[in-house]
């Protein structure tokens, strides 16, 4: 995984934006996350790993607003202020500013690229629907205005070519591209990535790495990432946190994570 | 054209006029985030004067090199006018050339400033940098990826225009003058010479030069700044630099860069450029395209297509020369154009198309007939880097499929008793950048410059090119082998995409064939023939069937000429991997060397000659990564039926 | 989003449209025959329309027509849907010499949507027996005929008659009536008139609603139960008939207590309920049975010649095929007496034929001559009262067939006129119409 | 008197909804085979029973008549299987409906056009009227009708549901109705089943037609069954047999029970949306109704 | 064949949105509407205007409204109708209690009504999904007209709940031949059809699409789902509310509560399926159909059965009609299941690659 070198370093991350403090997820009988605790700095590409079924994905949803947490509390700074966000729905997070894609991809089918990336941007759109219905002045410079950023972020991601074919008809690679331009399009703060380079061939998971390096550099976004790829992990996040069985069972840089014994029992399998 | 157009004999003074007096109409067009962004004349001309101040208080100074690496984009023509305004000389590179090639013209010319389009020209840059002491400003365009390069040598395009433009708002009078300063002898570029032999030649071309065959030939087909071209072609490419430069500059109409190479097609059909220019080899391309495409279609459309496609064959060439024709074939003509050639032009993009060249090699003659009888004005040119293009143009009416027309004004024609082709016009360069023998040896004192091309006058005026002079060669009997004719013969079948013939000083002509993957990819798969890559493609014995039917229509065409007759071509084999500019068997336009492959390949021509059946080839091959393996297989080699000639059969 | 298909359909039409009408230059007498073969009142369409076409080809046959002119039509499906019944109005109102004579809309809700285009248009819009009530004042509704009986008037015969049956006007005082009726605009048009009466005579009527299609009435005829009424009037159309007759069998209400209007007494409304309909009492203003003198000459003059409309010959004399023929009648009898005026053997327009309608005059002679007697009532329209008869017969179906057990029962014009004409007013102030002063026409 | 009254009232409504369970039933049998909504239901009801009329009129005996209308209706189900919905496999539920809607123009036109448009009678023996000792003793009025009715129904349920769960065909039914393609991988033909389906439905509706014939006679207005059986169809949930008979009984009670004494008050007629006020109460509730199971959405 | 795509390029972001990008399509268009603004009314006779062209038009705006609701948002609704009577009695009633009111006031203040129902019966969906949801918007069908018949004060306490629209007038100006008419029909559905065209290809459009095809990414992405179904449900409702008043007031004149049964609903749904979900186009294809082609069936069997005087009984060819209509249907599914809007855009792109295949 030959990768240039981000310069990282600690004097570009800088405090905590997200506390989660023991977190405990469970539907019905099945304990999803059990106590999981772990803040994000800012700037930082945060990796969250572990085997199948470790209680990954669980997390992100909870961070998201998709699933409510029994126990536990979850605060997120507002420049000075923390606000604390608990029972919270999915709108309402992405108005604070938090985007996502999925593990297994979540398009619009019925749409092109390019109206799935400005449909990310429906939150910075102000005119109401009879302004939009009239098409009338202001609804239609908004809209011009949104579709020059939507380009941007298009030609961010290459995928120019594409920009007017509906997604359905795209292979998956470029899927996860696009999905990737959605959330960048809400110009988050807080970008979470459920396994992006899944399923994806060597070029590919090359690409998407210089993505998502270049979205962390370029625009400066705090990125939460669950992937499986040890390489990919050590290589492009700053901290990770392990879980495992919905615990957390280490927390740090990733060399730190690499050496440490109960991750290495984790991955391998040693009886619990 | 504007009257008084005589002092303004530079580039720059061009641009200041065109800034003028038709500020408004657009200069130069980009598609970029999914519309076409458009810079008018004045506001090219405000781009410019920025980058040349900048450049000046960079310390770039009248008579210096500015290299350029960098695809179609309208800051690389800014940049280049910019050079040009402050005396300097731009010398645009080859942008898909490896780092070692761009080492040699660089120490060359001693260049100081080079101009680099994004992380990936810049990083050649900068592992040449220890080679070149000279290098000391690399200005980068796209900053994409770059945010963490140190290197002070780098300086971004927009840094620099800015302090460029505020240097310009203090002491405006300091650029004024110094365009003021240029005069048409001055060097306007620097273009290196593709060179099918030997290490490339620094080509000095003047701005009067330029200017006089890019008005020559704009006033030839009444140019005017209402014509819009299209910028796709490397710029480092004496064509390019006369289309997208040369000639906007002298007539004022619009070129426009598609968005990236892989999105010319569709950027050519949305832009419908009405001024076109194609080498053969995009002609070629063009139509295995539309070939392979029409394969595919429905049997109704198929049948229309070939029943139109045979009226036009008849008439269309006629029709557009303006010579008589039947009115019936007139009436299915037009219905033709409504069915077939019209929407054919249109999904091309060349419904516009007014003026199309095709020059840099000679074009097989079928194909020329193509495009004539579906109704685009396609004619031939002849010209090189040092005749700053324009030599001899088809003017409309008279187009002929194997010459390239008259001189044009103010060009003269003398040929040396071997065939070659002498030529003295005001177009011609001024030297070859510190290399003053080569100078000599081409050009000599009377001033006419030794092309190296074979060829003659025929009965309406028209220069007819054969070949190369070293190329064109005699078999063992005495009769002419003109190589490039048969190769373009060979090149109008879809399935073959190139082909090196041999015959210099031989009994028989044999010849090496490269096919073209896609299209005999597609033929497989209709016959459901499985295949794993080009190599075992290649190596099919019904591929072999399908090139042997090729060769054998080319000899039956050959044996009707009494003189091509018995170059026809005997043996040949089909090659194990696509010949390639990044092993040198190509120029950078494609251009076969021929030299070169005759010396790599050389067992594999010793094997047609020795009438073996089979040749074992051992070869170095580089992965897509960059890992590299070696590759070794047995190349068939097969026998073509060849026909008695006409002569022959007629008098038997 | 506004690209029609226009270029297809034009070149369709205009093909098929106008080639029918260039043929009719003779002297003809045209009449649309608008009705429903489709669908589930299918058999009620085909049965009036069919036998309205019978009498016509009787009258070409016999007569050569109305004093020479032939009488033509041309049938048109309207699947008893609005948008159909106006499209089948439009395409045939300017067929034929003088136009469309007059126009049987056949449903009420294409009745109400024809009233203002065939005003519009001077084209008479013929609802015998159903359609708008208030429409029989003829000053407000110059070209709406509600002929013979309007819904209210029959209201009034049916209570006469009950009250015949119960000993007298003067028993009704107390008993109970449950009005079932059909939820839609044609059930609730008697609703007001039955109000009235009940304040009259005394009597307490309940009104219980059939929601559309009424294949289903439990939960009516239960409250029924607990009401346990005197009398039932039926109010149904289509399938709502024989669920009724069913459900006050399961429920046990004895059916010759039920009085259905004319839409719910032909064979299509009791077959389907089988031996529950026995007993069953319906009002009609045509008779059953096919010993009329007029259904004879047309089984002698059109049957016998395989001319039928109608395959099953059995279908003449049943309720819907003798109101197709009473239709007929009443159509050309128009034509003939706007002949007299107009010109005898020439062909009527709309307008003249509407004069023909306000001076319909068919006593017991020209009944007789017609052979129509006690087939149906005599009738005098006026300018004014676009109604005429108002009488009412009673049938009771055996299980088999229906036998007529009244005589014309005359309808009670004192209460019900003024009410129509009271509605009527209302609608022209709405309307913003000035009604007609009777007098000043001649 | 007031509590006799009321118990009538509600039996009456049960076995209403006896008889509008019985014509959920076919659209459940399709519903849970193709997942296609077969909007046609109501016009097979039609077809069937104006066939089985026509031909008992025409002189053939009460069996032969109805063993050939069964042969008709399987034919019927073979077609429609192999012209309109073997093209449409893995189509949107919402194309396949609407291929149903152009079957049921063809179903309706074609009985009328080969029967006539003449409304028949019907009498299956049983007489549709009240039960003597019942109405005697209690004074309550159920029509032995009614319950024979009922009978058929439980027989019915109890087969189908039988030979949905123990059957072979059964368990491939219920695999075609969760994924067409997934059925198809592990080889069930898809086509037979598919036949067989349409082939039952066809019987069901036959029976509904009987059923329905004799109460508003064999015409054209038995198509609009399918509207009484729709309330019952959404409350029940559309894959469950069970959920058919249970929501046809709450929603015949309900019905009745409202238009009886809630009607008067607000001026009658109130039958008709009542039925789907309840359905929406319910489904308020249980968004997938009854029986149907929960759909969870899996991020 | 007939596209000539090559010199139209985009240089603004203006142009690269507008409706129609290409000229040829704009050229079309703008035919179109001269034919149907200028030629139609001037040559087309009463047959053409009032029984074939206004009431296609009407029910094109109501499978318009209908295609809102569930080609674009996903939300299936078999209530059309009744928002259709909403409009016809309150515009009734508005031209009724305010005397002089332009009727194109009382057409929106109808349709506000219309709206207001419609957000009512759609506030189930929150919770209800697919199939299932179609029993909200039934319940509104039956209950909407029970209550217009109920209550006397819809229809002016008229003896038969029926009511009679009246004249058509805006500031003075009678709009009284089927010319007229058909104009003003013409008129409002033009423009709301152009509203809508904005309205999908915008944010709220989006939004819509974006609920129907993944509520649960809809609302990751910031979509409010209550808002966006309610509004869906209230747009459709608009439209459906100004079909019905048009249906009343220029195409019937009188009308009754009957004539918006659930039978319209159903066909007004068969219009948005058979003519394609999720397409503006597909609303006017899909009510020519279902409206057009039985009355041209009719007039083709008449001419033909007249062509060859063959005597077939009426009744059989009515029948025969009803099947060749459904067979039809079944016909146009399998040859392109997306409705008759895909098969109009697969033959656009066909020719815009002629003679090309792809």
């Amino acid at each position: 995984m030959t990768v240039p070198q981000p310069i990282a370093g600690a004097q570009r991350v800088g405090e905590v934006v997200l506390a989660v403090e023991n977190v405990s997820l469970s539907f019905g009988g099945v304990k999803a996350l059990v106590e999981v605790s772990f803040d994000v700095r800012e700037h930082e590409v945060r990796a969250i790993i572990g085997p199948n079924g470790a209680g990954k994905s669980s997390m992100l949803n909870v961070l998201n607003g998709v699933y409510h947490a029994q126990k536990g509390t979850i605060r997120l700074r507002q420049g000075a202020a923390w606000r604390e966000f608990h029972d919270m729905d999915s709108h309402e997070a992405a108005a604070l500013g938090i985007a996502r894609t999925f593990q297994n991809i979540a398009l619009f089918k019925g749409m092109t690229v390019l109206d799935n990336i400005m449909t990310g941007r429906n939150l910075k759109m102000r005119c109401n629907f009879l302004q939009q219905a009239l098409w009338a002045g202001p609804a239609k410079k908004e809209e011009l205005a949104h579709r020059r950023a939507a380009e941007e972020i298009i030609d961010f991601l290459e995928i120019q070519h594409i920009r007017k074919t509906p997604v359905g008809r795209l292979p998956y690679g470029l899927q996860k591209r696009v999905e990737l331009g959605r959330a960048l399009a809400a110009e988050p703060t807080l970008l979470l990535l459920d396994e992006p380079m899944a399923g994806m061939n060597l070029e590919e998971k090359q690409d998407m790495c210089r993505f998502v390096l270049d979205v962390n550099d370029h625009y400066g976004t705090t990125i939460v990432l669950i992937e499986h790829d040890m390489g990919v992990v050590m290589d492009i996040s700053d901290r990770v946190v392990v879980l495992d069985y919905g615990r957390r069972i280490a927390d740090g840089t990733p060399d730190e994570v690499r050496s440490n014994q109960a991750v290495i029992d984790a991955y391998l399998g040693v009886a619990h | 054209m504007e009257p008084g157009i005589g002092e303004l004999d530079t580039f720059p003074k061009l641009l200041m006029m065109h800034a003028r007096i038709r500020g408004a109409r657009p200069a130069i067009r980009e598609k970029d985030l999914g519309i076409w962004q458009t810079w008018t004349w004045h506001e090219f001309a405000e781009e410019v004067r920025a980058l040349a101040c900048g450049l000046a208080e960079q310390g770039f100074k009248r008579g210096d090199h500015l290299a350029l690496v960098s695809d179609n984009r309208p800051r690389l023509y800014a940049a280049m006018c910019a050079a040009q305004c402050l005396g300097g000389v731009p010398v645009p590179l080859y942008q898909d050339a490896v780092a070692a090639e761009m080492g040699f013209p660089i120490q060359n010319a001693e260049i100081s400033h080079a101009f680099a389009e994004d992380q990936e020209q810049v990083d050649k840059l900068l592992e040449i940098l220890p080679q070149c002491p000279t290098l000391r400003h690399i200005y980068y365009d796209d900053p994409r990826g770059m945010r963490h390069y140190a290197e002070g040598v780098l300086a971004s395009y927009e840094s620099l225009r800015d302090r460029g433009r505020a240097a310009y708002r203090r002491d405006p009078a300091f650029l004024e003058s110094e365009i003021a300063k240029g005069r048409g002898e001055d060097a306007a570029a620097m273009l290196f010479t593709s060179g099918t032999t030997a290490t490339p030649k620094g080509v000095v071309l003047t701005h009067h030069a330029l200017i006089d065959r890019a008005r020559a030939a704009a006033e030839l087909e009444r140019l005017d700044d209402r014509d819009v071209a299209l910028a796709y072609l490397p710029p480092a490419w004496v064509g390019q630099f006369i289309f997208s430069l040369a000639q906007p500059f002298v007539t004022g109409y619009c070129i426009c860069c598609p968005e990236s190479p892989e999105t010319v097609m569709t950027d050519m059909r949305e832009i419908g450029p009405t001024y076109y220019f194609a080498p053969p080899r995009v002609l070629e391309a063009l139509l295995t395209q539309v070939s392979i495409r029409m394969e595919d279609a429905s049997r109704v459309k198929r049948w229309l297509y070939a029943r139109f496609m045979a009226i036009a064959q008849r008439v269309g060439g006629a029709l557009l020369d303006g010579k008589p024709v039947g009115a019936l074939d007139r009436l299915l003509y037009r219905l033709g154009d409504l069915v077939v050639y019209g929407p054919l032009r249109n999904v091309l993009g060349m419904s516009r198309v007014r003026v199309a060249y095709t020059a840099g090699e000679a074009i097989g003659p079928d194909l020329f007939k193509f495009y004539r009888s579906i109704g685009i004005n396609l004619k031939q040119l002849y010209g090189s880097t040092e005749t700053s293009v324009f030599v001899c143009v088809q003017p409309d009416g008279q187009v002929k499929p194997d010459t390239v027309g008259p001189a044009v004004r103010g060009v003269e024609l003398k040929f040396t008793p071997e065939r070659e082709l002498l030529i003295r016009s005001p177009g011609l360069f001024k030297e070859y950048y510190k290399n003053p023998q080569a100078t000599l040896e081409a050009k000599d004192a009377e001033g006419w410059f030794h092309t190296g091309d074979a060829g003659y006058v025929d009965a309406d005026g028209h220069l007819k090119i054969i070949d190369r002079v070293k190329d064109v060669g005699r078999l063992s009997d005495g009769t002419l082998f003109a190589p490039k004719y048969l190769e373009n013969k060979l090149k109008f079948f879809p399935y073959v995409k190139e082909a090196v013939c041999f015959g210099q000083a031989r009994d028989t002509v044999c010849a090496f064939v490269n096919i073209d993957m896609e299209a005999v990819g597609n033929w497989a798969e209709r016959r459901n023939l499985a295949y794993s890559g080009f190599t075992d493609l290649a190596l099919r014995d019904e591929v072999y069937e399908l090139v042997r039917g090729c060769v054998e229509r080319v000899n039956a065409d050959l044996a009707q000429d009494p003189e091509l007759a018995n170059s026809q071509i005997h043996r040949f084999l089909i090659l194990h991997k696509d010949l390639d500019p990044d092993d040198e068997e190509l120029t950078r336009t494609r251009k076969v060397r021929r030299g070169f492959i005759a010396e790599k390949y050389a067992a594999l021509v010793e094997a047609l000659y020795s009438g073996r059946k089979d040749v074992h080839i051992e070869a170095q091959v580089r992965y897509e990564d960059g890992r590299t393996g070696t590759f070794s297989a047995d190349l068939k080699i097969r026998d073509a039926r060849t026909f008695a000639s006409a002569a022959a059969r007629k008098a038997a | 989003m506004k690209r029609i298909p226009l270029v297809v359909t034009l070149g369709l039409v205009a093909a098929a449209g106008y080639s029918a009408g260039a043929w009719a230059q003779a002297k003809e007498q045209f009449v649309p025959v608008n009705s429903y073969w489709v669908g589930p009142y299918a058999a009620g369409g085909s049965g009036i329309a069919g036998a309205m076409i019978d009498y016509f080809k009787l009258l070409n046959a016999r007569d050569g027509g109305i004093n020479g002119v032939k009488v033509t039509w041309e049938k048109c499906e309207t699947e008893y849907r609005n948008d159909r019944g106006v499209e089948c109005y439009e395409r045939s109102k300017k067929k034929g010499p003088t136009g469309a004579t007059l126009i049987h809309p056949l449903s009420t809700g294409i009745t109400y949507s024809l009233i203002d285009k065939g005003t519009a248009d001077k084209i008479p819009i013929v609802s015998i027996g159903y359609g708008r009530t208030d429409a029989a004042d003829g000053r407000v509704f110059p070209y709406v005929f509600p002929m013979i009986t309007t819904y209210w008037s029959q209201n009034t015969a049916k209570i006469k008659f009950i009250g015949a049956r119960e000993g007298g006007m003067d028993k009704l005082k107390g008993k109970k009536i449950v009005n079932l009726y059909h939820d839609s605009a044609y059930g609730k048009e008697t609703i007001p008139v039955l109000d009235a009466q009940a304040k009259i005579y005394g009597f307490q009527v309940t009104h219980i609603a059939v929601p559309h299609p009424g294949n289903e009435q439990q939960a009516q005829w239960l409250q029924v139960r607990q009401i346990k009424p005197d009398w039932v009037i039926l109010r149904g159309w289509g399938v709502m008939n024989p669920t009724a007759l069913k459900a006050a069998a399961k429920v046990g209400f004895p059916r010759t207590k039920i009085m259905g209007v004319w839409w719910s007494g032909a064979e299509e409304d009791v077959i389907p309920a089988g031996d529950a309909a026995k007993g069953y009492i319906a009002a009609g203003f045509n008779a059953p049975g096919s010993n009329f003198p007029v259904l004879k000459e047309i089984q002698k003059y059109v049957y016998a010649k395989g001319q039928g409309e109608l395959e099953d010959k059995s279908r003449i004399g049943t309720i819907y095929y003798n109101r197709g023929v009473l239709w007929g009648i009443l159509t050309t009898e128009a034509v003939r007496t706007a002949q007299g005026r107009f010109g005898k053997g020439q062909p009527m327009t709309g307008e003249q034929v509407r004069w023909g309608l306000e001076n319909l005059n068919i006593d017991e002679k020209r009944l007789k001559e017609l052979g129509a007697v006690g087939f149906m009532q005599p009738l005098k329209l006026s300018c004014a009262d676009h109604e005429g008869g108002g009488q009412v017969k009673f049938q009771q179906w055996d299980g088999r067939q229906w036998k007529v057990i009244s005589d014309w029962v005359p309808s009670d014009q004192k209460l019900v006129r003024p009410m129509i004409e009271a509605s009527a007013a209302q609608y022209a102030k709405e309307k913003g119409i000035t009604p007609r002063d009777c007098s000043k026409e001649k | 008197m007031e509590f006799v009254f009321f118990v009538e009232v509600l039996a009456g409504g049960l076995l209403a909804g006896v008889m509008y369970a019985l014509v959920a039933l076919g659209f459940v049998l399709i519903y849970k085979a193709s997942g296609v909504f077969n909007f046609a239901q109501g016009a097979m009801v039609f077809f069937a029973a104006l066939t089985f009329v026509s031909l008992t009129e025409a002189g053939w005996n009460f069996w032969l008549a109805l063993v050939v209308t069964l042969a008709a209706m399987v034919l019927l189900g073979i077609a429609t299987e192999r012209v309109v919905l073997r093209p449409l496999v893995n189509q949107a539920p919402i194309t396949l409906f609407m291929a149903t809607i152009g079957l049921t123009f063809v179903l309706e036109g074609l009985s009328q056009m080969i029967w006539g448009s003449q409304p028949h009678g019907l009498e299956l023996g049983v007489p549709d009227v009240p039960m003597e000792w019942l109405s005697q003793r209690w004074n309550v009025n159920i029509s032995q009708f009614d319950l024979f009715a009922a009978l058929v129904a439980g027989v019915l349920v109890a087969v189908l549901a039988l030979f949905f769960q123990k059957t072979r065909i059964g368990r491939a039914l219920r695999a075609v109705a969760d994924d067409h393609q997934a059925a198809l991988a592990v080889g069930i033909p898809l086509q037979h089943i598919w036949a067989i389906v349409w082939a039952v439905a066809g019987f069901v509706a036959l029976v509904a037609g009987l059923m329905w014939g004799v109460r508003n006679g064999v015409q054209y207005a038995l198509t609009f069954v399918a509207l009484k059986a729709l309330p019952v169809l959404i409350l029940g949930g559309f894959e469950s047999i069970l959920g058919a008979i249970v929501g046809g009984l709450i929603i015949g009670a309900t019905e009745k029970l409202a238009e009886v004494y809630l009607g008067p008050f607000v001026g009658g007629g109130i039958e008709s949306w009542f039925a789907y006020v309840v359905a929406l109460v319910f489904l308020l509730f249980r968004p997938e109704g009854l029986f149907g199971e929960k759909i969870i959405d899996r991020v | 064949m007939l596209y000539r795509e090559a010199g139209q390029f985009k240089s603004t972001y203006a142009q690269d949105q507008q409706i129609f990008p290409i000229l040829q399509d704009r050229v079309a268009i703008a035919i179109l509407l001269a034919v149907a603004f200028l030629l139609v009314p001037a040559f087309g006779n009463q047959y053409w205007l009032g029984a074939i062209l206004t009431p296609f038009l009407i029910f094109s705006l109501a499978a318009l409204g209908l295609n809102i609701l569930t080609g674009y948002a996903g939300q299936l609704s078999l209530g059309t109708a009744a928002f259709m009577a909403v409009g016809a009695f309150m515009t009734y009633n508005f031209v009724l209690r305010i005397p002089g009111i332009p009727i194109l006031a009382a057409f929106v203040l109808a349709g506000l009504c219309a709206a207001a129902v419609g957000i009512v019966f759609g506030l189930p969906s929150v919770r209800i999904k697919g199939f299932y949801l179609a029993v909200a918007t039934l319940a509104a069908q039956f209950f909407v007209l029970w209550v217009l018949q109920r209550v006397g004060w819809f229809s002016n306490y008229s003896t038969s709940g029926v009511i009679t629209a009246q004249e058509i007038a805006i500031l003075g100006y009678r709009f009284d031949t089927p010319a007229k008419k058909y104009l003003l029909t013409l008129a409002v559905v033009a423009a709301m059809a152009l509203l809508a065209k904005n309205l999908m290809r915008s944010e709220t459009g989006r939004a819509f699409m974006a609920v129907r095809d993944m509520d649960v990414a809809a609302s990751v992405v910031g979509i409010p789902m209550m808002k966006t179904k309610l509004l869906a449900f209230a747009i459709s409702s608009f439209y459906a509310g100004v079909a019905g008043a048009l249906h009343a007031f220029t195409y019937l004149g009188t009308v009754e509560p009957e004539a918006y049964s659930l039978d319209l609903s159903f066909r007004i749904l068969f219009m948005v399926i058979i003519g394609g979900v999720g397409s503006i186009l597909g609303s006017f294809l899909g009510a020519g159909f279902i409206i057009l082609f039985p009355i041209f069936l009719n007039l083709a069997s008449g001419w033909v059965s007249g062509l060859f005087g063959v005597e077939i009984s009426f009744a059989v060819v009515s029948n025969l009609e009803v099947i060749i209509f459904g067979g039809l249907i079944i016909f146009f599914l399998i040859a392109e299941p997306h409705g008759l809007a895909r098969l109009w855009q697969i033959a656009k792109e066909k020719l815009r690659l002629w003679p090309f295949p792809h």
